[in-house]
């Protein structure tokens, strides 16, 4: 399930749905909203691009790694801080696959997807600079 | 013919998104950013510098494509294109 | 919450409760009874020693990485391809401190922690042979 | 006194566990595991060689604490004692 999305998941089913044959692996990551002196965050997506740009790097990592399965789920909209930002499960039948699949994963996602936040302060907002200086590089 | 701009995060507080623009034949994507930008002086000095070039870091994409901005000035837009212009993505 | 046990956990709860003040990724890993055609898996462990082997490691995980929390919940008994065996949480500021934590626990556990597995086929069974041929080489 | 001896996995499907002895003051540890161990062939051979010295891969722990097999024939045992032998650990 690769999706942009304001709704919060179920991490819990989400590791029982990722169980595919063969999975001896699975390896979360949850990216949450952290207490930097904010009062809440909004996330903002160019949503087609970023899914079909989130679909095409799950793509790449399930080959790269032989994944047995992979979700990726993208917050936006306004969060709290704790609040789940990101969600990407990955199975593999071995857990070295897994950890490096998963960190392929969120590396990329960081570099191309389209997606900004804004973190809201007392004082106003400011939005988050890029990690990549150019972004969508790879788009 | 008919193209639509979208502008994200900072780009879109100034600007505005999912603006409909009605260009005649021939114009230039560079162009037509530039024109629609000018309608608010922050938003147009966020995307493009004093000589009228595209600020370094700004991405550009026509129909989910990536453009690179130094070829935005030879690219004719076409009806029903969907041109987007955004600051580096920070999503994760 | 570093527990020796047979019964499962809830890994949303889990999740949810490693958010402590300051965290900004959660890597969760989850090591699954894997269908090497097998019936069930059966786990044993010198139990006291096991926990404080992992609390052991848990601590040196968080020095190390600046873990701001840790779970490590190793099952024992009677397992079905698809269970739960070894559920590792933790927390960090940023991810690079999340994954390289978590990565280490897993590692040192499968150093140094007495734990056994047995897999039961239709043929009988066989013990699941150390991957360090030591073994509790820490200890 | 009393000592217990603790066998795990294939060491306990051969001898069992939880083992509770009473040895003479003096008794050293190796000499104990293996007064035990030979009550069943298969567990003695699983455990020792056939000069009787530990195979390389068991590992011994007294009270909790790891016991090199090679000084387990200069340490005597103590009252209260729980002895732990076992094969290499694959937990994970």
């Amino acid at each position: 399930m690769i999706r942009v999305q304001a709704e919060d998941v179920n991490i819990g089913a989400l590791i029982e749905a990722a169980k595919r044959p063969g999975t001896g692996a699975v390896v979360l990551f949850d990216g949450i909203v952290r207490d930097d002196d904010i009062t809440e965050m909004e996330l903002e997506a160019y949503a087609e691009v970023a899914v079909a740009e989130m679909e095409k790097i799950a793509r790449a990592a399930t080959e790269q790694f032989r994944l047995l399965h992979v979700d990726i789920i993208h917050r936006i909209g306004r969060l709290r801080v704790g609040d789940n930002i990101l969600i990407i499960v990955v199975s593999a039948g071995h857990r070295p696959e897994a950890y490096a699949g998963s960190r392929y994963i969120i590396e990329e996602i960081k570099k191309s997807v389209p997606i900004w936040k804004k973190e809201l302060t007392k004082d106003g907002g400011r939005w988050v600079p890029g990690e990549h200086g150019h972004g969508a590089g790879k788009l | 013919m008919t193209v639509k701009l979208r502008f994200f995060a900072r780009f879109r507080e100034l600007l505005g998104t999912d603006i409909i623009v009605e260009p005649h034949d021939g114009t230039l994507l560079a162009a037509l950013v530039a024109e629609v930008a000018r309608k608010n002086t922050d938003g147009y000095a966020a995307i493009f510098d004093e000589q009228g070039t595209f600020r370094e870091f700004v991405i550009l994409m026509r129909n989910g494509k990536r453009v690179e901005t130094a070829e935005a000035g030879t690219i004719t837009v076409a009806d029903g294109d969907e041109i987007a212009v955004f600051p580096p993505v920070a999503g994760g």
